[in-house]
Formats: C-alpha cells, structure tokens, sequence
C-alpha cells in the first residue's frame, strides 16, 4: 500500500513510485514456481541431450512414424470432439437459454454441467465401457431389442469414434458453461429489433445473432482443444495405457521408460504445448478479427 | 550384520517403499499384510501397482538424486530385467539367509527368483462359447475382436514373454526365431481384428471388451476367483508354447530405506512369505525345498494348477530372455502397429 | 415460438440422454456383481476397502487444503487487480488460462524435474513435501475456475466504491477484505470451491506421477483388478460430485443477493 | 374526424391468471405524435408491444390503415421501433445498422447507401465520421439517434418508442426529445411515444394517453390533461397539485384554514357540510395580492427553492401547506424563509376533487 | 466571515500529464451546504476524493477544523461519504450497513444499536421494518437514504456527496434532495454536494461552486449564481439563456433584427459599430407588451412546449429565436404556432456578454 504519511508540501510534481504491484507479487511468485519454471523446464529440456548440451534431436526425433500417428490422432480426436463438443452444448445451451424450456430446467442443468465438466477421467471410463461396451447397456439393449448390433457394425469404444463419443461427455457441459452467459447476454430487443425491420429468424441469426456470437464460439473451441489434447485419465482408463496417443505416450514416459530416452519426452510435452499454444494463438487472432465492434 | 541389527535398523528407517506389487496378484496382498503384522513399526509406501517391470527400472533410474517417497526399496521385475540392471549398476546385492534354497539368482545376490507361473489364457464364457485351446486358435475369425494381453508389450514383462511364448509356439519350440514369429504371430492378429489393443484386466475380461486374455496362469485363476462365475471364466494353458515367467526380487541401489528391503527378501523368502505365494496360484522360489521339507498344507497344493501343465513349461534361458526384450520393445510399433483406430 | 420449443425440447432430451445413459448403465453394472440378482455387493466390497477409506479421505483432505490455498491466493489477488492494477487484468487473465493449455501431465512433468530431493527446492523429498508439491498442482490446475468465478463475482460488485465506502468509515484492509469483499464473492468462491473439489477428487495424472496415495490412482487401479467394483466407485464418485454440487445450490440460495440481481 | 390510420379495438392481455391491460381503445390520426404516460407497470409496454406484434392480445383487434394486423407476425407490420437500451446491433457499424433493415428487404446496395446518408442527414450525423463507427463508439445520445435513424429507414407507417429517453442524462434527454419531435414532423409518421416522465410527455404530443391499472384513464391534448384532468389520479398524476382541504358551506363557499373561498359553481353530487378537496395548480397562486385575485389566504414561508427562472415558494397556510411558483426576478430577491405573507388567486382556477 | 471549517487550499491535481484541477481554493463553514455545479469532466468527483483522501493532491493542502489532513488515509479523517450508486454493503442489512462505521471504531453493541434506531428514525425508516432487510431489497431512493444514514452515523465532520441523486427517477431526486438537505440542516453537519445538475444545485445550496475545465468559476449563492454570473461559461451554463446578437449603437443604444435596445449602462471595453451579444433569461421576457417593459420586438412563434406549470414558447425575431417562459393559464390556451406576437422586457435585464 502506498500510502505515504508525509504531506506533499513541495509544488513539485514528483511521481511516486508506486508498489501497487507487491499486492499481485505472491501470486506471481506461486505461479512461477508451480506453472512457468516448471513448464520451461520442459521446453529447455526439449533442446538439450543428456549431457546438457544444446541439441535438436529431441525435436527431430518427435517426426518418426509412430510419435506423428501418436500426435495426429491426438489431434482428430481433440478436434472432433471439440466440434461436436461445441455444436451440441452450444444447442443444449441454446435450447436452456432462448429456447423457451422451463426456467426451473437451467439450475440443474448448470450444476450438472460443473460437475460433467470436470469430472474424472477414470470413472469416465467406466460409465463408457458400461454404456458402449461389447456388453454395454446400451449395445446390449440395441442388440436384444432392436437387433442393431452395433459392434458388428465396426463400432468399437476403443475407437476414434468411440473415444470422441466419450470425450463429449466433459466437452459438451464445458460448452453449455462457457456459452451459457454468452446467450445470456443476448438481449431479446436484438431479435425483437431486427424482426421487426423485417429479418426472418435466420436472417436474424445469420447477420446478427451468430456474428455477435462467433467470438465466444471460438474461445469455445480452442479451449475444448485443449482441454482433450491434455486429457490422460479417461484414454489411460479406457484402454489401460495402451493407446498411443501423446499424453497417454508422454505418460508412459515419465512413469516408465518405453521411449528409453527422458529428453524425448520433454520433447514430446514440448510438441503439446505449441499445439495447444497454436490452437490459441490461432483462436486469438480469429478472435480479434471477429471483434471489431467490441471494446 | 545380523538379522537382528537388519530389523533394528529398519525400524529406525520406518518405512519400506514397494513398487508394482498389484494386491490381486501372487498374493502380494497377503505378503504384505503379514509383513505389517510382524513389524507393525514399518510403514509400507506402495507405489504404482500397476507398474510394468521397465516402469520400475525406470522408477530407480528416476530417483537417482531423489530419496523422497517416489523412490522404492524394492522391485519385482521380470526375469529378464535382472541382469540388465545389474550391469546398469542399480541394484544393491544381498543375500538373504535362505539364499542356497533358492533356484534362479544371481551369484552375487544382485536380484534373485522369487516365484513363477505359466502364460494362460484366460476365457469370459459366456461370450467365448468355443474356449481356444493353442495359440494357433487365437487366429480363427470367430475370436475377432478379442483377444488382448495383460501388459503393453513395450513395458510389461508379461506382455513381452506372452509375444515369446506364441513366437515359440508358432516357431515350433525353436528358441532362437521364437521373437520373430511372435512380433509375426500378433501382427497377424492384429490384421485379422482378433488383437484389441488394451490392457487386458478383469473388468474389460467381464464387460467383454477383451474376453479372452493372456497372462500368467496364477492372475487369471485368481480373478476367476474374484469373478466368483460372474462370467464364467475358464483358464486354458495352451497346448505348445507354454512358457513359464519368473520374477525376480531386487533391492534398488539408491534406497532410501536399504535395511527395510534387506528386512523384506528376509520376509518373502521366508516359509512364510513363500507360503503367501502358493495362496496366490504361484509357485514360489523354494518350492521344491517347501515340499520336501512338508511345509505346505495340503488344501494349498490341492488348489495349485494342474501339475501337469507345468511339466511341458519352458524356461527360457537369460540370453534369450535378454535378447527377446530387446526385439519385443523395439519391433513392437513397427511390426505389429496395433493402435486404436 | 412453438417450433423453438420443439426444437429446445428435442436437443435438449438428446443431451440429457447421452448424458444419462452411462450413469444407468454404469449404476445397473455395478448392482450385477452376482449373476443371479442385482445386489450391492460391489458396494460393500468397495466401502470395506481400507485402501478405499484411505486413499479418499486423503483426496478429501487435499481438496480442502487446495481450496483454502486457492482462496486466500486468489481472492486478495484478483481484488487488488481490480481496484489498483487493471491493467495487469489481462496478464492475469492470460496465466489463469495457462492450466487449461499446459496439460497437466506437462505440469508435473516439470515438478519432477524441479523440485526433487537435489534440487534447491527438495519438495518431493519428504511425504509432507510432496503432499504439499501435489497440493499446488492442484491450485494451479483448478486456478482457471477458481479466478474466473472470484473474477466474475467480484465483477457483480462495485469493488472501488465499496473499498471506499469502507474506508470513509473507517475500515482497514484486513478488514475490508474480510467483511465486505469475501461475503459478497462467498457465492463465488463456493463456486470455484466445488469445481476444485470436484477436479481433485478424481485427478489421477499428477497424483499417480509424485506416487501420492490418492483417491484417483485408486480407482484406477481397481479398474484394473476389479470387474464391478470399479462401476460402483464411478457411482461413488459421480454420487459424492454432484452431493457437493446440489449444497452449492443449496448454499448459494442463502448468500446475500447484490441490489439490482433479480432472478 | 378523419379515419383513424390506426386503431386499437377493445383490446385486452393477459399473462396467465392476470389482466395487465383491459379493453385498451384508441384512434391515431395519421402523422399524429401520441404518448402513453403512466407509472410504472400501468401496461405501456404491453400495449406498444401487442400493436408492434411481439405479444398476442388476448382479445380484441389493431388496425393499420385500416387493414387488421392482429395476426400478423413483427417482421410482416412495417412498423419502425425505437428501444430504451438502444438495441443496436453492436457487431455492425452505424451505417449497417441504418442499412439492416432495408438489407433485409432485398434493396439494392446504392440504394442503401443513399439512403443511409439521408438517414443520417435527418438525424445530424456527419455520414463521414459516424458511418463507420460501431455502436460502442458512440454516447448514449448517440446511439439513440442511431436507433431512430435505423427505424425509420425503411419507410415504416408506424413509428413506436419505448421510453427511449430515460437511459439518457437531463440536458440530452431533452434536447433529443425536441429532435426527435421534428423529425417526426417532417416526416408526417404516425407516432407512439411510450414514457412515465410527464414533462415529456406534456412537451412533444399532439395526445396523450394517461394509462392506469391497464387502462386508459383521460386521452387529450397536454392542455386539457394538465388542466383539465378527467380523474382524480390524472391530476395527481400530472403537474403538481395543492389539495386543500375544506368544509362546504352554503352557496358554494368552502372553509380553508382561517379564510374562505367562494367556488365559481356550486359543486354537484356534495352537500352543505360535507369535507371537500379543492385542487389548485402552483403556478395559479401568486404572493401578495394579485389584482383580479378574489380569494386570499394569509401564511408563513415555509420554504423557498430556486430553480431557476421559476422560484418555488411553500407557504403554510393554516394546516395546509400550498407550493405555488413564481419567476426569478434579479430585482427582488426571493421570500425568506418564515415571512409572513399572502397569497392570492382566482376562484375560477380552483378544482374540486372527489 | 468566521473562521472556515473546511479550508481547501491551491489544489492540484494531475493525472500523468494532464492536469485535472487547478489551483482549486474554497473554504467552507461549519454547517455549511456547498454544492459543486459544473458539466461531466471538470474535476467535481476529483476535488471531492481529495477531499475524502482516495486521491492524493498533486499540489496544495486540505484542512479540516484547523488541521491539515492532506497526508491522511481515507480510514484516519473522519469524513462520511454518499456515493452515485449507493455502494451499501450487499452482504449486510440495513442495520449492520448503518452501524458498519461505530462497529469498525470499536463502538459498543448497545451504543451502535441506539445510534443506528436513531439514524433510522432521521431518515424516516420505521427501524422495525427495514433494519433486518437487505439492501436488494430496498427501491432506489431507500437505499440512497440508508447510505445517507450510514455516512452520518459515525457523527463524521464534514459529509461529501458525490450526485448521489442521479440514478433516482424524477420524483424520488426531488423529494430525496429536499430530505437530504433538512436533515444537513438539523444535523448542521458540513456538506459537500455534487452535481450536475443545475436546478438540483440551485435548489438545495447555501452556495454553489461552478466548475469548469478543473477551476472554479464562480462561487456564490444560487441567486448570484444565476442572476450575476460572473463569467460567460457560467450564464450559459446555469439556466436557459437567450443570446440575441447585435451591433452596438451610439448612446447604448443596440440594434437586434428590426428592433432597438436601449441598454441602462454604456458597456465599458466596446465601442460603437462592435457586435455585442445581450443576454436575457426566458422569464424575463413577456408575450405581449408588458406594462413598464422599455423594449419591444416583433416576431412569430416557432414552437410552443407545455411543460406543466411553465409554457416555453419560442418566438422568431429577426434572426434570433427567444425562449420566454410564461405560466400555464387554464383559461387561455397557449399561443399557435405561426402567431404573431409582440414580447417585451425591461431593458434593466438583460446582461451583455463579452
Ligand atoms: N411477460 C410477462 N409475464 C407476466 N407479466 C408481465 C409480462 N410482461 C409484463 N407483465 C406485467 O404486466 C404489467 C404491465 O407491464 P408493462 O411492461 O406494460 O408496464 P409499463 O407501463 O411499460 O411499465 P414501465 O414504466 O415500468 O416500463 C406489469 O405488472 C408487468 O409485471
Ligand atoms: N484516475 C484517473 N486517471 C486519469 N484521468 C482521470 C482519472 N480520474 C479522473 N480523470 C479525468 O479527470 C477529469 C475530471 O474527472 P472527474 O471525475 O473529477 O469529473 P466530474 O466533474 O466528476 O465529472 P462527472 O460529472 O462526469 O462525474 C476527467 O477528464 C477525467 O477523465
Ligand atoms: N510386480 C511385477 C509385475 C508388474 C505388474 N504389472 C501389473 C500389470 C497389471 N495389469
Ligand atoms: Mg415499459
Ligand atoms: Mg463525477
């Protein structure tokens, strides 16, 4: 606090020093610790063998055959659940929000989505198996009652679809939390303004109610990315670590020593972080183009 | 230093840490509970149980500079993961007091034998009406979608061994192709859609994601057990490539508890703590000297596996073992491929 | 307005489906433990685990030791950057989102690397040092939703003006902090609270990495053994999640309402 | 008369269970300037709404240029509004804004633009500076001129305004209403002019339309609602009242206080004892006696506000306290507070209340 | 003049590079109610939180009773504060918000209960009703008098406001400013008021400080304020002023339109054949010729607004248009627009502008 005692009798304008920002400085002491060093760590370690010297390979070696199909399904999957992920929580919210449900409907339904959203992996997993599995409810009750088996089908839990279909379950409340006040701030005098100069409801959506809304979609999206990009738990309880896909790989890397070679792995968290730092970045620059005409 | 100064010292440490010991598997968990029983004053630091061997190299490696409770005492690694970390210079050698009983170990005491079983496949019936019976069977297109091993053969010394043993099978008993022709053999599963690239366990074993898995016998009557006919569970040693795993006991050299794991081989390879094996379906180290001496109930015995299948069981040497590591882990994604699409 | 609602009414039966048909599912395999008849069984078998009760009141324990963390770093700081640094907002901002990008699987990673018993820092050397180590994981990992709710609440409240309302009556900092900022972010900070307790209840990742004898590598390793238990600790887990959920609800329904918030 | 351009029959709403407006009638001329005032929740929204066809009437018909419009939806009436937040489009620019509209119709790109200046011609908005702007980039005032413009663009035969003022500051409040009073002028457009501020009200309509409990209570010119209210809640409700309180006596004359006024016409429906409330405007009392006047109380200054031109004195008066109003004079300096004076003023201008 | 209560002396203030008060003197005495006057920017808010502490003068001093408490925390100078948006305590209730101050002094339970009853009683909140409530739960100007309470409670020796009116609807701020100011009165506590709006300050205040561009403009009481104001910016902003613009004459006369003044003074400082500009209040011109008015002009009737008491009626003379302002009659209804008319006034009132 910089409150000084004596009175400033001198005419001159002499500017204070200000440490105002000592009240932000704990806080900025914790997340370096606990966030910033540890992730540099990582990044430096990335560019360094085990003697510690200055080196590429690392980098290099995150472009052999088995890493890049390890990143690339890391990404479809994160894409498309994060889609879908969208697509769906942003009806659902859409639905809770404008679309004339009972208004006792949206308590519970943001409550649930706090808890959905954040839920364990692990448990997760279960529910799926259980759900989808070879013996999951829901194939057993398609296959008994409606004759669709649906693994016959090629559905497979432990597939892409499988995975992005279980992935939805904390991709789509996180959606409805975050679109949520987005749809609560559109006011109903914009739909009423441009009906009455005449707009249909999809011109009304198309020239003003999804333009006014793309920027939080997109928050959305990039986020969701992220958010299945780094998930280990539920593929790790899905599949008991067998599944290549980066975390589960950067996991098996710390905890055991499949890639027999630790530099790598930093390489590896190296190679997740730009993805998701460039799904940021890229969703930063949307963002900004998209958001003229906000302060 | 005696047996006694061992526990006094211990007891002074107070704290064992333990790694990759599952409770349902060879009956650590009874192992365990009898060692809490007899020095109550140690407290056991379990880590990751669910460790494959390399995890628990690793684990070591890991915890170089590090005497905090990541590091363990005590490893329990596959046969092959003795020796190669013997010359890597990370186990402490020891040898316990009942060290002449035992049949497999290093001379200097750096890792020894500790018990062993035979890969097995382990059947859900109520999904597999046609239990297979080699590892010729696993092939057949009925069992598409199905079949799975109980490890990440990049990781897991069960996993490793089950590729040898249907290498070995499919080789004809030929020790020195048998790596090849498993890498060969899961390749094909794999490609047929039999291979379900999971880690097989007792529960996707009951929700029919993997009903048939392969894995030591001892793990597969145990959960038939657990399982109590909820499914029905049928465990098959297969007719050729029956291969028997030993695992090895070793102390980490860099414990930060070094009596307490001198303290804990005393304890696993006492009568006792050998004992705690046979109630786990596996055959410990001293079990011929077990049975000689008449120290094993009978009831125990009655519920080993058949005899007879172990009479068929190979034993692969440690150069082979060795040298299957080394093929299994690196030609594992590159051969087989098999990955969730 | 009525084919909305159509619409309204059949994305949100979808939703709730999808969203509802794994807890049936998880729930009725979890009472199929005996083949004969749907029995607890699994249940009891779980509840009488002593690894179950010790390894959840230690993620219990956790969980509140992040909350209480998290609230007293959070709060004092997201105050003083709305009434005296704004412009450090989006600084802020920027690092409360780090979490969300930075796996935590990188996070951890790093703390391994750092703070190990060579290091300046030997967290991990002791257990106390590494509960406390997995502790700020846990803050940074629930600090995205523990900044934003505090954020937002403070953002319902006039923050400058009720400073200085106190202040012209006399009041400290403490005690501005203590009666008139935490009271009127309680609501809030309940809401961050229980996210937090949520995210550390099951968190598996850094807990199975720093080897902490938490609730999440329980589950995982009963999976790993178990056929039905697993299912029916999901149902604990989902059950105990959504408890602390509804006293939210409850809670919140308490908590004094800004002038001007109608609902 | 001539026929009305539009017309509110006997309509009706109700929400559920409660009737928030009742049998509402009402003829506008077209090109005439009408307002709604009433408190707050009296039903003025409702009824701009249900004429702009965002809420159903729960009975009863509107009338647009003689065509029944009940049915149809917003976006089918032609009718312009103006919402109190604004409601401008905040992604699109100012221009777009005013163009939205006439977009919408499918009118052709140059046509917009042209129209689009002339737009913000009517409402004094360089198109050059303003053009581009978005809506966050412009004051309150603004932005209200901005929504009139982007109403009125496509031509439509009704304009409605939903207290579009009352967001805005004082000075601007009035010096848009008087703006948006011309321009409704100059462009002849049939006008609903929704506020609960009588000023307002009073100072721009050709009629107002005093709403109570979902009812209109008087519809007249400002002159005749200030002056001659057709209830009691109207002129309570407009302008300021002194209500003395009286006792009727014979011949029309009524005890004040200590002194007597004689009323112009005896009063009907109340007889000879009976308490009676005599209603007399501020500005019809003067200080002293005012030639002409032949009704005088004497007093004490209770109070004295300046207000500017006008100068509002409180005179106790017995046990009635009168405001009444007089101009500021630089000459003379305003009563003090506790002289004693009297007031004066004409029979004529009292009203019975009952 | 006694000694003065709060003496505010050559305050800067500045924010970076741009200074925002100026060289601000005041001096104010015990009891005394002093509003600041000036449009939105010029410093009003800044000389008030210098004044309260929030803000730390860049140059100059603050005394209160004698002492200097320029260096003082906001928490250690004894100032009760109203604020715009109320800023009660959501979390409390009324009780609690009142009593927060005596609590934070240290005050005994049974004392601050006495004194908030009593604080209560003051703003005419029946305690029993409204102690317990919480603030969402009170209107507008409820919840502005509890803040009033609050500020008063801790029995602080000077009371700022900083437009604590300007969120209340019209009636609520009039009746509102009229209870803030008897309860100053009974209390004689010191009084800071800020505002922009002009009748509000006019209304209320012993004297008025018009600010502009952060400096003080004029100080005075409402009357000298408006019927003398001592600089241009002043007469404009205080008040309706109509300019007409002329070219002065010889022997004072002045020229406007078709007409001719005949100003009481010669000007200083202009000469014959200059532009002069004369100023003249709406109140003080008359429609009609006005017995004793010495100045004539002719013209017609722009536009004619109903404002209740007052009519504003705009007359087109020449090239200049007047505002006069006459007082509603009921038995003449206001002039027509087009009329022609003839408005006088007394050549005594009119001030030239320079
Ligand atoms: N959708 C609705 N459902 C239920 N009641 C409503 C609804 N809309 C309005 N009302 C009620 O109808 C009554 C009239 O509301 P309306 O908005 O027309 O009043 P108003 O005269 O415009 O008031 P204000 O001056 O406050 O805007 C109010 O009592 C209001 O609460
Ligand atoms: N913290 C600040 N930093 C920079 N400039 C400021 C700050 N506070 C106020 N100003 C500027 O100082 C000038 C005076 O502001 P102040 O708030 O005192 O005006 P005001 O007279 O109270 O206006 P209003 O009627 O709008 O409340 C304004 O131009 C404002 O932008
Ligand atoms: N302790 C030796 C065995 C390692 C255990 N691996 C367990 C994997 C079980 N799924
Ligand atoms: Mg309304
Ligand atoms: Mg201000």
């Amino acid at each position: 606090m910089s409150q000084s005692i004596a009175a400033p009798a001198a005419e001159t304008v002499r500017p204070r020093m200000s440490f105002a920002w000592l009240g932000v400085a704990p806080f900025l002491l914790f997340a370096l610790l606990f966030l910033v060093l540890p992730t540099m760590q990582i990044i430096v370690g990335s560019f360094r063998n085990a003697a510690g010297d200055f080196t590429l390979d690392n980098i290099v070696n995150l472009f052999q055959p088995s890493i890049m199909a390890a990143y690339w399904i890391s990404i479809r999957i994160s894409v498309a659940s994060a889609l879908l992920g969208c697509l769906v929580g942003f009806l659902m919210a859409w639905a809770m929000v404008l679309g004339g449900l009972p208004g006792w409907l949206r308590s519970p339904l943001l409550t649930f989505s706090g808890v959905a959203s954040n839920f364990a992996g692990i448990p997760l997993a279960f529910a799926f198996l259980a759900t989808f599995g070879r013996l999951g409810l829901v194939t057993l009750i398609l296959r008994d009652w409606f004759g669709i088996n649906i693994y016959a089908m090629g559905f497979n839990i432990l597939s892409f679809g499988g995975l992005t279909l279980t992935y939805l379950f904390f991709q789509i409340p996180l959606t409805i939390l975050i679109m949520t006040p987005a749809l609560d701030g559109m006011r109903r005098e914009w739909r009423e303004a441009a009906s009455i100069l005449g707009a249909s409801p999809f011109q009304y959506w198309r020239m003003v109610a999804l333009p006014i809304l793309w920027p939080s979609l997109l928050g959305t999206f990039a986020l969701l990315f992220a958010n299945a990009f780094g998930a280990v738990a539920t593929a790790y309880a899905l599949t008991g670590s067998s599944l290549s896909i980066v975390p589960i790989l950067l996991f098996a890397q710390i905890r055991g020593d499949v890639l027999q070679d630790p530099h790598l792995g930093y390489a590896l968290a190296f190679g997740m972080i730009v993805i998701t730092g460039i799904a940021n970045f890229i969703y930063i620059w949307l963002r900004a183009r998209s958001e003229r005409w906000m302060k | 230093q005696s047996l006694d100064e061992i526990v006094e010292a211990a007891k002074k440490e107070g704290m064992l840490t333990t790694i990759a010991l599952p409770h349902d598997w060879c009956g650590w968990e009874g192992i365990l509970a009898g060692f809490k029983a007899k020095y109550p004053e140690i407290t056991i630091n379990e880590l990751n149980p669910d460790a494959g061997s390399a995890d628990e190299i690793e684990a070591i490696r890991a915890n170089k500079g590090n005497t905090g409770p990541q590091a363990p005492d005590v490893i329990d690694v596959g046969l092959a993961f003795g020796p190669s970390s013997t010359s890597e210079g990370l186990l402490l050698p020891y040898k316990v007091s009942t060290f002449d009983g035992i049949e497999v170990k290093d001379a200097d005491g750096h890792w020894y034998g500790g018990y062993y079983g035979v890969l097995a496949f382990e059947v859900n019936t109520d999904i597999v009406k046609d239990v297979p019976q080699d590892w010729s069977d696993l092939l057949k297109p009925e069992y598409a979608n199905s079949v799975a091993l109980a490890g990440d053969p990049r990781a897991a010394n069960q996993a490793i061994l089950s590729v040898y043993a249907a290498g070995l099978s499919a080789a004809g008993g030929n020790a020195s192709k048998a790596s090849e022709a498993g890498l060969d053999f899961f390749k094909q599963l794999n490609e047929k859609g039999n291979f379900v690239p999971v880690i097989g366990k007792a529960s996707s074993l009951a929700q029919g994601t993997t009903p048939i898995i392969v894995r030591w016998d001892y793990n597969a009557l145990a959960d038939r057990d657990t399982l109590d006919g909820n499914p029905p569970v049928e465990v098959v040693v297969p007719k050729s490539g029956v291969l028997a795993g030993v695992y090895a006991q070793a102390i980490s050299a860099y414990a930060p508890h070094p009596n307490a794991a001198k303290l804990w081989l005393e304890y696993i390879y006492s009568d006792e703590g050998q004992l705690g094996f046979l109630k786990g379906y596996c055959h410990p180290a001293r079990f011929n000297q077990l049975v000689s001496e008449g120290k094993v109930p009978q009831d125990v015995l009655d519920k080993l596996p058949p005899a007879e299948a172990y009479t068929r069981a190979v034993f692969p040497t440690l150069e082979e073992q060795d040298a299957n590591k080394n093929a299994v882990t690196g030609g594992w994604d590159s051969v087989v491929g098999a990955n969730v699409q | 307005m009525k084919i909305n609602r159509f619409w309204s009414w059949l994305f949100f039966g979808v939703g709730a489906l999808y969203f509802v048909l794994p807890l049936v599912s998880t729930a009725e395999f979890s009472l199929k433990m005996r083949r004969s008849a749907y029995t607890l069984d699994a249940y009891w078998t779980v509840l009488a685990d002593p690894r179950f009760q010790q390894t959840f009141t230690y993620s219990v324990l956790m969980a509140l030791a992040t909350i209480a963390f998290g609230v007293l770093l959070v709060v004092p700081t997201a105050y003083w950057v709305r009434l005296k640094l704004p412009r450090w907002r989006p600084v802020l901002e920027f690092i409360t989102l780090l979490p969300l990008i930075i796996p935590p699987i990188v996070i951890v990673f790093g703390y391994i690397r750092l703070y190990n018993t060579s290091s300046w820092l030997p967290l991990t050397g002791s257990a106390m040092g590494t509960n406390l180590l997995l502790m700020f994981g846990y803050v940074i990992l629930s600090l995205p939703y523990m900044y934003r709710a505090i954020d937002t609440g403070l953002r319902a409240i006039d923050v400058a003006t009720l400073t200085e309302a106190a202040q012209s009556l006399g009041a400290g900092w403490v005690t501005i902090l203590a009666r008139v900022i935490l009271p009127n972010v309680a609501v809030a900070v309940l809401s961050g609270a229980f996210i937090t307790f949520a995210i550390v209840i099951g968190e598996f990742v850094m807990a199975a990495l720093l080897n902490r004898p938490s609730f999440g590598p329980y589950m995982q390793l009963l999976g790993a053994n178990r056929a039905y238990e697993p299912a029916a600790l999901a149902v604990i887990a989902f059950a105990i999640t959504w408890g602390c959920m509804a006293l939210i609800q409850f809670v919140s329904k308490f908590a004094p309402k800004a002038p001007g918030v109608q609902h | 008369m001539q026929e009305p351009f539009l017309s509110i029959q006997h309509v009706r709403k109700s929400f559920g269970a409660t009737t928030v407006v009742q049998d509402f009638n009402l003829d506008v001329e077209a090109g005439e300037f009408v307002s709604f005032l009433g408190p707050s929740g009296c039903g003025k929204t409702t009824v701009l709404r249900m004429v702009a066809g965002f809420e159903e009437p729960s009975g009863g018909r509107i009338l647009i240029g003689g065509k029944d419009v009940t049915g149809l939806k917003p976006n089918q009436r032609n009718i312009g509004m103006v919402f109190q937040a604004y409601a401008l489009f905040p992604n699109l620019t100012v221009a777009q804004n005013i163009g939205f509209g006439l977009k919408v119709a499918g009118v052709a790109k140059a046509e917009i633009d042209s129209r689009v200046a002339e737009m913000l011609d009517i409402i004094k908005l360089p198109a050059g500076e303003f053009g581009a702007r978005y809506p966050y980039q412009l004051s309150g005032g603004q932005q209200q001129r901005i929504a009139l413009a982007r109403a009125l663009a496509p031509r439509p035969k009704v304009l409605l305004l939903d207290e579009p003022l009352s967001a805005l500051d004082a000075k601007v409040r009035v010096s848009l209403r008087e703006e948006i009073r011309s321009i409704q002028k100059k462009l002849g457009i049939t006008t609903i002019f929704v506020t609960h501020d009588q000023e307002e009200a009073l100072s721009i309509s050709d009629r107002i339309v005093v709403m109570y409990g979902g009812m209109a209570e008087q519809v007249g010119t400002a002159f005749e609602i200030y002056n001659r209210p057709a209830t009691r809640f109207v002129a309570g409700f407009v302008g300021t009242l002194n209500v003395l309180e009286g006792k009727l006596g014979n011949a029309g004359k009524v005890q004040v206080g200590n002194g007597e006024i004689v009323l112009r016409e005896e009063p009907a429906g109340v007889k000879s004892g009976d308490a009676v409330s005599l209603a007399l405007r501020p500005e019809a009392i003067a200080l002293g006696r005012r030639p002409g006047d032949d009704a005088v109380l004497g007093g004490e200054i209770a109070d004295v506000q300046f207000l500017g031109s006008v100068i509002r004195v409180r005179v106790r008066a017995g046990d009635s306290t009168v405001s009444l109003d007089t101009f500021n004079n630089p000459a003379t300096p305003p009563p003090q507070i506790g002289d004693h004076v009297e007031i004066s003023f004409s029979s004529g201008d009292v009203m019975l209340l009952n």
